[in-house]
């Protein structure tokens, strides 16, 4: 196990640290979410903090921003102990956060959401929150329409939102929550550049991802958390390569490269021709048995639409989309529950799962035709066939009585995938399938994709590069509703160009 | 019908539109923060015998016109206490809420059925009360109904000018938003639903002191339910819900004025006409909604959603 | 099986349990108040216990009621709302030697009777004194549900009212519902708008009086003195007045000569209505008149209904000189000529 | 200081549940003896009157049997459409209806024998009040009207309709013009049980055989077959519904459909066995005793069963103490309405847990603080 190197040899002794965290412990009932951690976060530089799903990061960081109290331990700003009774304390001495899951209000504009708890009187001036709100994403560098609504916001622009009610704040530590993860390259590189230059003006910045390019791209230095305990902390400089980093933060090596066998295709089993209607243009592609074409871009250039047309909750306005060799009416008309087509959705808790209903009836939820006779629910069967997905699939914590609310995001995911392979699709359509994973996680997901495409099409939607690249047999990339290009990512040269292609230059 | 008997029509649609406009400006209140309360028919009742009974015992208008609203506030108190400690169902409290409600003021105001007060009466407007037409109409009325006229714009200030109403229109979108920016939504939405009761409270109060001077059984009459119907037809602003409580001001008042003018449509038909306007008024403004695209229109994101506890 | 757990001292003791069930609160000045001032004027006789259970709905809860009177010991029952009737009947089958009173209905037993007052006498009388006060000819008529009580009100209020000024004209609302205060006086204000300039009703509110009296105009009311709530312009009222037919029946129990069976119907000769003393603002000349007529009720003169009656389309339903009888007055369903507005 | 920690509950409650039940109904309970005691009235004795009324005696056990039919009955077929999250309140005006339907087959077909004319009855009443509780589903599907509120104005309507009929071409000439239809005939009229198997049961009537139907029909739907698994499923939400292709529209259909057949069935049987003809007064409000009760029994048959006999018994109850005690007849509606609100609050505990924590390991409090947790759940 590498590095664990003491955090004073990083940085000017003489520099005070903006928060110090001394020895706190959280627990969660029976889950001790942080052990006794104590870490340093300087001004102007950004630390990078990692580790698995679970690991304790958020909670940390929410700690940090007056979300939680610590169970023992303390906080010190500038040396100061402090007592956070709530976010507006933390607020107050400088801390602000940028949550995993966006804190903004679709339907306030933009100024609002940045001005919201800090307006500064009781009367409202629209116009003077306009103009504090255009100078303030001026001075930054932060372009942004201050009257629009945030809802009709990209991914990207509402990230500068919360980016700006931070600064508006004027926080000292400002705290990103796997920023990335809803972003495309574009934006990734564009918030980069933004947290470089605010880490230039002395603000302390710490990070959590789990993309472990962009930590080392980016991070000054980086703290690796493991079941609650700093397992390591180091500079970035220190790490070899991402495998290097893997390794340190899940204790083993980790195989960042997914050996991809190419496969005989067989049968085309999506067809799309020429497909239009709102938020699609043109749009034409087609998918074989045995590969896995990757749908990258920015989200919101359409993806959306097209999974929509091709699940069959909308119908195609223009164009054809031909489904196992049949129309889309026909196919939709009279659909087939297996042997089909199956739908993993981005949104793994509100529309893939029912919180509140055990697997059993989550596996139900869209297998029911295979476990009814009749008007009859077969619900013994369905235990059995839940209890054995679990096992195969490694769902922890391997029991089918807990509600899905109570299970994490990747295994969450895992019970998920394993329940649309049950149906034996020839037509899987997954979305953003390792969001929010950890890395291990992720590598058994990819896996299960690359092994069940022998039998299937997979249309994979993904704003993550690496993941396309890593599973992909080609890949289309979609800028305003229309493929940009379309290629097998055997194709190196054109790969270079994707970066372009999504933000809308033709090749 | 003639010119007089119209404007005697549309002056008694703006006094019977009066209560419903306070309760319905008070529910928008409560829902903009994210509560919705079906209990504004018990919290009318509760607060027109509170209105009456300290009107009553002091003999000041004023004292039980406040009466009213604070029994309001405290009614839907136990509303905030059910739903946002307790967490309790937000649908089934007003429900229970209105049962209760009803029964209270039915219980302690049996010894006082009958008795008449003081309450407001009529108060024409110097010289606008003389204008043609509009003065009769707008201007020959009570305090109240003057009081009226100003509290959809003091509404819509609060919700649109002040920081009080960016809080708590944030909480009633996203609580976890409001929290992240430093703000109790908790306490925000305690505020929402007791100002909103606070209103509802006048709604109640102006019934006892302004429509009937006294204080009878059954005096709310529905109107708690139609303010609830009205909210959404108003798209959850101050100022359709003017139109909407005209609307229905005004239809009650016509079919009476049909009847007194001898018509031979059977009464039950007749009085089936406010509630089939309103049932109207929610397709038109569901139409309305969905051509003005879903934002315009659309409830509170959090809407009937408590905030969970966590940690 | 179904014997009273009646106290076999209360008999000894000549002890009188009395009950009654009201459909509404007795605190409303309404009819129910009517009813109780009727019972509290027999709880003052000596030997009389009373008890009573208000806001009974008219249905399956009246039986239960009802059925808990006879059981818990009560010998004679006052059920004093038509809703009561099929219930009464129900319950008086298992309870034969308890007494029953039913009050506007038409059905009787064994040991039921069904009573009522002749409150159209004073209805005439009220209507007498509209017709001579109204300056308009418009008289508005706030009325609770279509059925024969209040349509033969109606008709008596407007034969009252014609007989003295025959251009006047009575127009009805119907509220359908017995206590509304707001519905109601929005109703009276309806009336006022169309140019009523004397209100009266058959409702257990005083929201039309308040209309009244806010407009400045003339009011009548019913079922008690409501003059406190518009002392500057009611006129009169059609009042009840329970106690001694009460009292009557009482003693009767007393001395066990009720009969069931019968079909009371009392009139101002015997005082169980009457008409509520008049207001400052009535002519001495129009007091007189009516109280001509009122001295010939009270002889037991009843000539409100006697033919020729038109109704509403002009046809006459009480041809010349006859007198109608009391089964076409209870089940009264159209309106006299002068009525304006709809039957149903 | 201390402070309370509140996390939901991982595993139910179980039996503990029912201790819950109890404490908020003896709160309740408590509220209402103070309130007799400050109105100068015996508070204990008070209560003893109540239970006494209620359960004291066979026959008062049989009343509150006789109440709870229409009830359960309206209960079952609201808790239905709140399994799915659409809230019915329409079943008294569906109530009205399926009275009017069942009228109308027992005036039109008078001289038949029960086996026939009470099943056409009952079938004509679910087809009306079905049919009335379509008016909100249509609406709510095709045009996006609010449920909630259109379903409550059309009690009004329905109640009206009733009335119209009542008041116009169904009025008995017999009837002396009283708003009454005529007597239905003996073949319309559920009989009374009277002595069956050596019980003497009284005024219960047959028609509570159409609970124990209802009841089973509706547990078995919703756990044992596939409709009823998807009728759960689409409580959760429309989105989740497109997505997993359940037939979310079909469903909505069949929830308001058959809630208003049920409170339909309600309301021709209480037409026809307790007052034998159509009058106004078959309403009585069972239609909104009936959302209390399907709230209460967490729409589940069994606690329904048992939570509509409670709520009848204590009306039942509640008379006795008006004649005892000369008590308003509203104090029934402060303890229904009191019962309510404390359960509601008691329900947070068979759902959450609430722990002290030690001073010096504070955490966010009940109240704020939580919810800006990263990875909660959007409020939607
Ligand atoms: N609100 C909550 N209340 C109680 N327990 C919770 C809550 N939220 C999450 N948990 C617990 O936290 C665990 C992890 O939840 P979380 O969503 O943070 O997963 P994760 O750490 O992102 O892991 P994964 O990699 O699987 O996504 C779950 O097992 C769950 O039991
Ligand atoms: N609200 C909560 N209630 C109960 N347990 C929780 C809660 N939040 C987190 N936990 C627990 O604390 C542990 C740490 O969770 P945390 O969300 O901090 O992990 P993380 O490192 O941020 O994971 P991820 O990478 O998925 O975001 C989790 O395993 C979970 O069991
Ligand atoms: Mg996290
Ligand atoms: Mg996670």
């Amino acid at each position: 196990m590498a590095g664990r190197e003491s955090r004073t040899d990083i940085g000017a002794a003489d520099v005070l640290p903006e928060v110090r965290l001394v020895g706190v412990t959280k627990r969660f009932g029976a889950v001790l979410a942080n052990d006794s951690i104590s870490l340093s976060i300087m001004p102007g530089r950004i630390m990078a903090l990692l580790g698995e799903n679970g690991a304790g990061k958020s909670t940390l960081m929410a700690m940090l921003a007056g979300c939680f109290k610590p169970d023992s331990g303390h906080i010190e700003v500038e040396g100061r102990r402090v007592d956070f009774a709530s976010p507006r304390e933390a607020i107050a001495a400088g801390i602000g956060m940028v949550y995993q899951h966006f804190m903004l209000v679709e339907n306030m504009t933009v100024a609002e959401n940045v001005l919201l708890g800090q307006e500064g009187g009781f009367l409202l001036d629209p116009a003077a929150m306009h103009a504090a709100v255009t100078e303030l994403s001026e001075r930054f560098a932060l372009p942004i329409d201050p009257g629009a609504r945030v809802g009709d916001l990209s991914m990207g622009e509402r990230q500068r939102v919360e980016i700006l009610k931070l600064l508006h704040r004027q926080s000292r530590v400002l705290i990103f929550d796997e920023p990335t993860a809803v972003l495309t390259p574009v934006e990734a590189e564009a918030l980069f550049a933004a947290l470089r230059a605010m880490s230039a003006q002395g603000k302390a910045i710490v990070f959590i991802s789990h993309k472990l390019e962009e930590v080392l791209a980016l991070a000054d230095e980086i703290a690796i958390l493991r079941r609650g305990r700093i397992e390591g902390e180091f500079l970035a400089a220190d790490v070899q390569s991402p495998a290097d980093l893997a390794r340190r933060m899940v204790g083993r090596d980790v195989v960042l490269e997914i050996g991809r066998e190419p496969m005989e295709t067989g049968e085309v089993v999506l067809d799309v021709r020429h497909l239009g209607g709102p938020g699609l243009d043109d749009v034409s592609l087609s998918l074989r048995r045995g590969e896995i074409l990757a749908m990258v871009g920015v989200a919101g250039n359409g993806q959306q639409q097209l999974v929509e047309t091709v699940c069959g909750l909308s119908r195609p306005r223009t164009g054809e989309v031909e489904l196992l060799g049949r129309s889309w009416d026909d196919f939709f008309h009279c659909r087939d529950w297996q042997g089909a087509l199956a739908w993993v959705p981005e949104d793994r808790t509100g529309l893939a799962t029912c919180g509140s209903l055990d697997l059993t009836d989550n596996l139900l939820l869209t297998t029911r035709q295979g476990f009814s006779k009749g008007m009859w629910l077969r619900r013994a069967r369905a235990r059995e066939v839940a209890r054995e997905i679990v096992r195969t699939h490694n769902v922890q914590p391997g029991r089918i009585d807990l509600p899905a609310w109570q299970l994490s995001g990747g295994n969450l995911q895992k019970f998920v995938l394993g329940r649309e392979l049950l149906r034996r699709p020839r037509l899987l359509v997954a979305e953003q399938p390792t969001q929010g994973l950890d890395i291990s996680a992720t590598e058994a997901v990819w896996r299960r994709l690359l092994t069940a495409r022998a039998d299937m099409g997979v249309l994979l939607v993904t704003g993550d590069l690496t993941e396309a690249l890593q599973l992909a047999d080609r890949v289309a990339v979609m800028f305003r509703g229309r493929i940009m290009g379309q290629f097998p990512t055997g194709d190196a040269a054109r790969v270079e160009r994707i970066g372009a292609l999504m933000a809308g230059l033709s090749e | 019908m003639s010119p007089d008997l119209i404007v005697a029509l549309l002056a008694a649609a703006v006094q019977g539109a009066a209560p419903i406009l306070f309760a319905t400006l008070g529910e928008i209140l409560s829902e903009k923060a994210g509560v919705l309360n079906l209990g504004v028919e018990g919290v009318m009742a509760i607060s027109a015998f509170a209105a009456f009974f300290v009107c009553l015992q002091t003999g000041s208008a004023t004292l039980g016109l406040l009466a009213g609203g604070l029994a309001g506030s405290l009614m839907c108190g136990l509303h905030s206490l059910v739903c946002q400690v307790f967490l309790g169902n937000q649908v089934v409290s007003g429900l229970a809420l209105t049962i209760f409600g009803v029964g209270l003021s039915n219980y302690l105001g049996t010894p006082y059925v009958g008795a008449g007060t003081v309450g407001f009466r009529q108060a024409s407007v110097p010289l606008l009360a003389q204008i043609p037409w509009l003065g009769p109409i707008l201007f020959q009325q009570d305090a109240m109904v003057y009081l009226g006229y100003l509290a959809p714009v003091a509404v819509w200030f609060l919700l649109n000018r002040t920081s009080l109403g960016l809080g708590l229109r944030a909480t009633g979108e996203m609580p976890a938003a409001a929290a992240a920016a430093g703000l109790n939504p908790q306490r925000l939405r305690a505020f929402g639903v007791m100002a909103g009761g606070f209103l509802c409270g006048l709604g109640g109060a102006y019934l006892s002191l302004a429509y009937t001077h006294m204080w009878t059984i059954g005096l709310s009459g529905g109107r708690g339910w139609v303010a609830v119907a009205l909210v959404i037809f108003a798209f959850w602003r101050p100022f359709r819900a003017v139109v909407g409580a005209l609307l229905f001001g005004g239809v009650m008042a016509f079919q009476l004025r049909l009847q007194a003018e001898g018509t031979n449509i059977p009464s039950s038909l007749l009085l089936m006409l406010p509630y089939l306007l309103t049932i109207l008024a929610l397709v038109f403004s569901a139409a309305r909604a969905h051509r003005a695209g879903r934002n315009a229109a659309a409830a509170p994101a959090a809407l009937g959603v408590n905030i969970e506890p966590e940690g | 099986q179904k014997a009273p757990e009646k106290k076999a001292d209360d008999a000894k003791n000549g002890e009188l349990k009395v009950g009654f069930v009201y459909t509404s609160p007795v605190g409303d000045a309404g009819y129910s108040w009517a009813q109780d001032q009727g019972r509290k004027a027999i709880e003052k006789l000596p030997g009389v216990k009373t008890e009573f259970v208000e806001s009974v709905k008219e249905g399956a809860d009246a039986e239960r009621v009802i059925e808990n009177m006879a059981r818990s010991g009560d010998q004679l029952i006052f059920a004093t709302s038509f809703g009561f009737m099929d219930p009464t009947i129900k319950v008086a089958k298992d309870y034969p030697n308890v007494k029953f009173m039913h009050c506007s209905g038409f059905k009787s037993a064994e040991n039921v009777d069904n009573y009522f007052g002749r409150m159209y006498q004073a209805r005439y009388l009220t209507g007498m004194v509209a017709g001579l006060m109204t300056k308009s000819n418009i008289i508005g008529y706030v009325a609770a549900f279509p059925i024969p009580e209040v349509i033969r009100g109606v008709n008596a209020f407007t034969l009252g009212a014609r007989s003295v000024n025959p251009k006047a004209q009575v127009r009805v609302v119907w509220t359908k519902t017995w206590f509304d205060p707001a519905l109601e006086k929005d109703a009276a204000i309806s009336l006022l708008d169309v140019g009523a300039d004397v209100i009266t009703q058959h409702q257990d509110s005083a929201g039309p009086m308040e209309a009244a009296a806010q407009r400045g105009k003339y009011c009548i009311g019913y079922n008690s003195d409501m003059s406190k709530y518009a002392p500057k312009s009611h006129l009169t009222a059609a009042v009840w007045n329970w106690a001694p037919m009460y009292e009557a029946i009482v003693k009767e129990v007393r001395a066990g000569s009720w009969k069931g069976g019968r079909a009371l119907w009392w009139g101002m000769d015997k005082g169980v209505v009457d008409i509520a003393p008049f207001g400052p603002m009535v002519p001495k000349a129009v007091q007189d008149k009516v109280n001509a007529q009122k001295a010939l009720f009270q002889k037991g003169e009843d000539k409100v209904f006697v033919g020729p009656i038109k109704d509403q389309a002009g046809q006459v339903k009480i041809p010349d000189g006859v007198k109608a009888e009391d089964k076409d007055l209870l089940g009264m369903t159209w309106f006299v000529e002068g009525v304006v507005g709809s039957i149903q | 200081m201390i402070r309370l920690v509140v996390r939901k509950r991982a595993k139910s409650l179980g039996w503990g549940a029912l201790v819950v039940y109890l404490c908020a109904l003896a709160l309740a309970l408590f509220i209402c003896g103070v309130l007799l005691r400050l109105s100068g009235r015996p508070g204990l004795g008070g209560l003893a009157i109540l239970f006494q009324g209620a359960f004291g005696q066979s026959y008062s056990l049989l009343d509150d049997l006789v109440k709870a039919i229409p009830i359960f009955l309206c209960s079952l077929g609201v808790a239905l459409s709140f399994r799915m999250q659409i809230w019915n309140i329409g079943a008294e005006g569906q109530f009205a209806l399926g009275a009017v339907g069942a009228t109308f087959v027992a005036l039109s077909l008078p001289g038949l024998p029960w086996p026939v004319l009470l099943p056409l009855m009952f079938l004509a009443a679910m087809l009306a009040g079905g049919l009335w509780g379509l008016i909100p589903a249509a609406l709510r599907l095709r045009l996006g009207v609010n449920e909630i509120i259109s379903s409550l104005m059309l009690n009004y309507v329905g109640i009206l309709v009733l009335d119209y009929l009542v008041f116009g071409v169904w009025k008995d000439p017999a009837s002396f013009g009283f708003p009454m239809t005529a007597e239905f005939g003996p073949g319309g009229q559920i009989a009374r049980m009277g002595p069956t198997l050596g019980l003497n049961l009284g005024k219960l009537h047959w028609g509570l055989l159409a609970c124990p139907l209802a009841g089973v029909a509706y547990g078995v739907f919703l756990s044992r077959t596939r409709l009823g698994f998807e009728l759960a499923a689409c409580g959760e939400g429309e989105r989740v519904a497109r997505y997993a292709q359940l037939p979310y529209g079909f469903l909505v259909l069949l929830v308001l459909g058959a809630g208003g057949a049920l409170a339909g069935l309600a309301g021709s049987i209480e037409c026809s066995a307790t007052l034998g003809r159509l009058q106004p007064t078959v309403m009585v409000g069972y239609g909104y005793t009936a959302i209390v009760v399907a709230w209460l029994a967490r729409l589940k048959p069994w606690p329904i069963a048992f939570t509509s006999f409670l709520l009848a018994s204590l009306r039942v109850g509640v008379e006795v103490l008006e004649l005892k005690l000369q008590i308003p007849a509203a104090f029934g509606q402060i303890m229904e309405g009191g019962i309510l609100l404390c359960v509601i609050a008691g329900q947070f505990f068979l759902d959450y847990t609430v722990s002290l924590r030690r001073p010096e390991a504070p955490v966010a409090p009940v109240a704020s603080g939580a919810s800006c947790a990263p990875g909660v759940k959007e409020a939607a």
